[in-house]
């Protein structure tokens, strides 16, 4: 195992990819001769050349469908947003182009493209440069959409993803680059997309977060083990698909469900979560599905506004303790 | 502003001449464009035989009549959905074929794309089976009218979005290069398409890319109701390749000839990673869709066009120049008309999709666990 | 009471305000000569002049934007699209502009602007042209959602929307523009958003469908009573702000939900739906919530397929029947 | 063809100069822009009084001092997020306010937008609190440095997405004109935003719309660390104001006063509603944004270019011209540095906002039903 940062451990994805396959490149904003406005792609340009490792003017429309073009002709193109905020210029790319051609075109033309980058909330930047995009696009068929926590997630199932054929949103996070982790260095290190990983076992209630919310699931998690509750913790780490069956299985034990979810509430991933719990463990539910969000604003500047607005540890373990009825 | 900063803009001016008022300076340069007129060439500028040019001859005869076919099945609701009928364009699908590579060179075009698939002999029977929604079609009834796709062929679709379907054609012409593959894409839009900001994007990383795609505008002088003139600050559209530095050309697309000819000469360039923008004129007798009434236009403007009929112009060609008789062209009409006919019965004869096949198609993933 | 199409009456609460307020013009593609692609805006130009029903090029992003910086101004623009398929090239300005500026500006510039049109599916037009909106914009903090079902609400709900001070995102049916009802014609019909419409009262289930699932949880009613149960129908109107209270009310009396929603199914409003209404009533349901939505594919073009891949009433009538227990 | 529509093409081009190779004709026209030197105006020809280019140099002085702390009270995390500097850019937005009647005239920009802000005549408090994120913040704290709005000032924004902002300020236009109320709109954009779609769109309808809008392009030669020459296949920016038929003009923007002469002029085509860009060449001594380290560029070109910088310039021009002695600048800057750091005194003190205002500015309605 090697301690890597987030952002080294999707570098050792991509550049394993590119190590291995020549159709493999990669495209965006400042990727290349800047290393990367967060420096994940840092050195790639010295090691695989201007070919490879693709600067852009800033035209996401543009590049996004470049992408897919090239995809459609075999090439495995990984695209990065600077941030998916920056995306909903080229969202149309996205849903009309990669989700659905393979449809309409009776399967001859596929997409083995990759767009990634960070996702959700990154500090005091106000309303445009917040949001979170996963459930835009896990709407999709035809789109497949990964959520990420931690370095070796972000290793092995970014390798999956660009192994894939379909379109992957990968999904990302500027606050989490620097995060360090242990990170498997198995020659082919593949994390099966559409597969949920138990983080923490236990059998009070269950906790969903993804991304950065699981971090905020740990936390409330240990808060309650104070309490003397085993949260049972899932990171589902794909959206769509999504691995209901984990989910169901510990809701079943643990006959609780709180959801942890930055995007803002309405038709979000949690929603859908919630659908999809109480049709399938209707008879094993003891309190309502508790969600905690975003708050239904835009995100806004000021310091303590942007605290108020991101979902916290805290509001997850009250709404724990909630579905506990402990208070 | 540092001195170097002017000196760039004036090499590039290559020209300072004088003041307006004592102060203000005027930078010119002069631009130019191709301009590829009709009646200008002939089959033996072009190097075509006698049969060659029969070849074209049919394929314009067999994109018009399959269009007039599907007209009246649309009518008896066999088909559905949109439906836009290229006739009238005929020429710039079939000139164009002339100057590519089939099976190397890529094609993209928007929902109008019934001339180019055929052009490009992707067969009637899954033409007309697709438009009928059935699994014989080129998208085994998935895409319809507005969505053919021929990965054999390389008709990269049929695309209904306006505009959309430009950066992938700019994809397509970096996947081309990438690999050293040879090929070129050719990208066909409509005058509507070129107010999308996806066509500026794509010129631009297309010039700055050094990438082997020739964008083809196909001017039929409206975007369903929308003259040029009513959409377009600036009208002459082949200028829009002026602001991307690349080369531009004006052509006639009511002559099969000028179309070869500008084709093959914007094809060479984007061999040697040339882009470039083509505007060819043209016209669409039909209206924009089934249901237009296309009250948008005169009678006598439409009239005027059609004496201008790309077919009626080559035949007169053929028969002028004493290249084919009345009656050997009575026969290739036959022949196409039979063809067609042929289609109509075989789409209907092809089954409609089973049920279950909604799932497929949708990921190359095989079991994919879809929300049911 | 007058009776007319859908698109007339929408035309009506065009016509109405635009004479009450010469802040409110009309902008979009083939609107002006052409009388608009699907007729709503017959006759419009020839009555407002070419200054105030205006003709655009295929520019989305740009006219859409236009509307708003317009808005900016205190005009209150009524951009049409001639459907919301092709919305997505114009997404960023819905999203990072209508529904955040006034946010950012600390409420100094606001957006009295309508973006209406055709929504969801239409018949045989393949996968681009059948996208159902809501759920995508109805996750912004900052815009309003409405959904109209009939002629009546159509003209109510539009000079309300006109009228409102807040973006509106207006979703009519291309399918229904031709379909006859009843009007009112009160001097200022003004019908409030965010405010359900109880459309048949029952005791059995609760059917919620807004636009043309609506007609279909109306079939599916008058199906059920075949069988002796009265189902009752909500049609929410307004999807944000959506108008729980008139839903919990109902479930509580009923104890079962069917939702019909021709989205897409994953984080749809369905989804939406399904969480509040478990949240709010957890203690009343007696059978999971049931939902009938679009298949989780993209639109095919075959004529079967199509008619498949929509939700129907005989699916709405069976999903009734099971969460009545009745099969 | 139909000759008409040759005809058409023909009047535009004005000539139709030759063959290239007996077959293919080249249509040529000139094109011309103007340009405007620095060095070339002094304040007499613009008609300025001593007093008012004292004015101009005082207000570019408080940008630049108030962005100097700024830098520092970010470095003390005081101010978070997004801090992208003006600095060395001073002329564009001093030099174009001589242009507008404010108040009147609409102003929109990037997120570079803490100098046109003051230029405008907004205070340093209000500015230096929203980017403390306070309540007396000119956003009220809720947008940041990207964001400054003035309702007051007709500064309608501060916008972090490249190029979202140019539609907006196409419609603002389009509100100008539809009211008659005689003002235009001037809309700030980086070099990098040229090549987002929403400019070719927005400069399509402001042509086709006839609208008074100016599009001023603050070339400061890179985005974020990319280079106009790396982003664009033609980096002559100006130019793209002939694919619309629109004037475009080259400006040194490292003089105030060509500033002022090429915004007057063009502020006046807008006025009779003729829209237009504007090329102005700059520079940006700092980073990016706080967090970039610049390592695309050398120290002399960094060098070189604050060599030319514009309050330098206009110190020198008014020793030089005896218009003001040392002393009295002096005493300009002292000012100018106590109301920056009176501003630093007020932000501080000025309120957090309360946390239920996170659900205040949503919405004009009141009790909007949130989920909570
Ligand atoms: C983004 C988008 N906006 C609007 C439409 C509706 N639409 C379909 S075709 C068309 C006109 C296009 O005209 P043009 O590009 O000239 O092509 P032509 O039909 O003349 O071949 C319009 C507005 C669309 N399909 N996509
Ligand atoms: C659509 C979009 N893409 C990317 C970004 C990230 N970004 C912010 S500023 C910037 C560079 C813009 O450069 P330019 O337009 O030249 O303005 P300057 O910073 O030089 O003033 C980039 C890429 C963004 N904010 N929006
Ligand atoms: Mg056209
Ligand atoms: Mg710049």
């Amino acid at each position: 195992m090697a301690q890597l940062q987030l952002r080294e451990a999707i570098r050792a994805a991509m550049v394993e990819e590119m190590d291995r396959d020549t159709d493999v490149f990669l495209m965006g904003e400042e990727v290349a001769e800047y290393n990367g406005a967060y420096k994940v792609s840092e050195g790639m340009q010295d090691r695989f050349g201007s070919n490879r490792v693709i600067d852009t003017p800033i035209s996401e429309n543009g590049f996004a469908g470049l992408g897919l073009g090239a995809a459609m002709c075999g090439l495995r193109p990984i695209i990065e947003f600077m941030t998916w905020n920056f995306a909903f210029v080229a969202m149309d790319q996205i849903i009309n182009n990669a989700a659905k051609i393979r449809y309409m075109s009776g399967g001859q033309f596929s997409f083995p493209i990759v767009f990634r980058g960070p996702n959700g909330a990154a500090g005091q930047l106000a309303a445009t440069h917040n949001s979170s995009v996963e459930s835009i696009f896990s709407c999709f068929p035809g789109l497949k959409v990964v959520s990420i926590s931690n370095p070796d997630d972000a290793k092995g199932l970014l390798k999956s993803a660009i192994r894939d054929n379909d379109p992957v949103v990968f999904l990302e996070s500027e606050f989490m680059y620097g995060m360090r982790g242990e990170v498997s260095e198995e020659a082919d290190y593949l994390i099966p997309i559409g597969k949920a990983r138990i983080a923490r076992e236990g059998d009070a209630v269950t906790i969903v977060g993804h991304n950065k919310s699981y971090w905020r699931a740990m936390e409330a998690a240990e808060m309650l083990e104070a309490d003397g509750y085993y949260a049972e913790v899932i990171d589902p780490r794909t959206i769509r698909p999504f691995d209901w069956g984990t989910v169901a299985r510990s809701v079943r034990k643990t006959n609780r469900l709180v959801v942890v979810d930055e995007s803002n509430p309405f038709a979000s991933v949690s929603s859908e979560i919630a659908f999809q719990v109480q049709s399938r463990c209707f008879d094993y539910l003891d309190a309502p599905i508790r969600r905690v969000t975003a708050k239904d604003t835009p995100a806004p500047y000021a310091k303590n506004l942007m605290t108020y607005y991101m979902p916290s540890a805290e509001d997850t373990y009250q709404a724990c303790r909630d579905v506990l009825y402990l208070d | 502003m540092s001195p170097q900063v002017y000196g760039t803009a004036a090499a590039i001016e290559g020209q300072t001449n004088g003041r307006d008022d004592n102060t203000v300076e005027r930078l010119s340069s002069t631009v130019s464009f191709n301009a590829y007129r009709g009646g200008r060439y002939t089959h033996v500028d072009l190097g075509f035989s006698r049969e060659e040019v029969l070849e074209m001859y049919r394929s314009m005869l067999l994109q018009r009549r399959f269009e007039e076919r599907s007209a009246q099945m649309y009518g008896k609701q066999k088909i559905a959905g949109f439906l836009h009928l290229y006739i009238g364009q005929e020429a710039i699908s079939t000139g164009s074929v002339q100057a590519l590579e089939v099976g190397l060179d890529t094609v993209i075009t928007a929902y109008r794309d019934h001339g180019i698939a055929l052009a490009l002999g992707m067969t009637a029977n899954e033409c007309m089976a697709e438009l009928f929604g059935r699994v014989d079609g080129c998208s085994q009834g998935k895409g319809g009218s507005m969505h053919f796709f021929s990965r054999n062929k390389r008709l990269f679709g049929g695309h209904g979005i306006v505009g959309a379907h430009i950066p992938l054609a700019t994809g397509i012409g970096f996947a081309h290069k990438y690999r050293g593959d040879g090929g070129v894409c050719v990208c066909y839009l409509g005058d509507g398409a070129v107010w999308q900001g996806s066509f500026h994007e794509s010129l631009n990383l297309a010039g700055l890319y050094k990438l082997p795609v020739v964008y083809v505008v196909e001017n039929n002088q409206y975007a369903m109701g929308t003259s040029v003139q009513r959409a377009a600050a600036n009208a002459d559209l082949y200028k829009q390749s002026a602001g991307y530095a690349m080369p531009g050309s004006l052509v006639d697309g009511m002559d099969v000839f000028s179309v070869t000819r500008a084709m093959r000469d914007h094809v060479a360039m984007a061999r040697s990673n040339q882009p470039s923008v083509v505007e060819i004129r043209t016209y669409r007798y039909r209206g924009h869709s089934m249901s237009d009434p296309a009250k948008y236009r005169s009678k006598e403007e439409l009239e005027d066009q059609k004496n201008q009929d790309v077919i009626i112009r080559l035949k007169s060609y053929l028969l002028d120049n004493e290249m084919a008789a009345n009656g050997a062209l009575d026969a290739i009409d036959r022949s196409v008309k039979q063809e067609v006919n042929e289609s109509v019965a075989f789409a209907e004869s092809s089954p409609l999709p089973p049920l279950e096949a909604i799932y497929d198609h949708v990921y190359t993933e095989k079991g994919f666990p879809f929300l049911r």
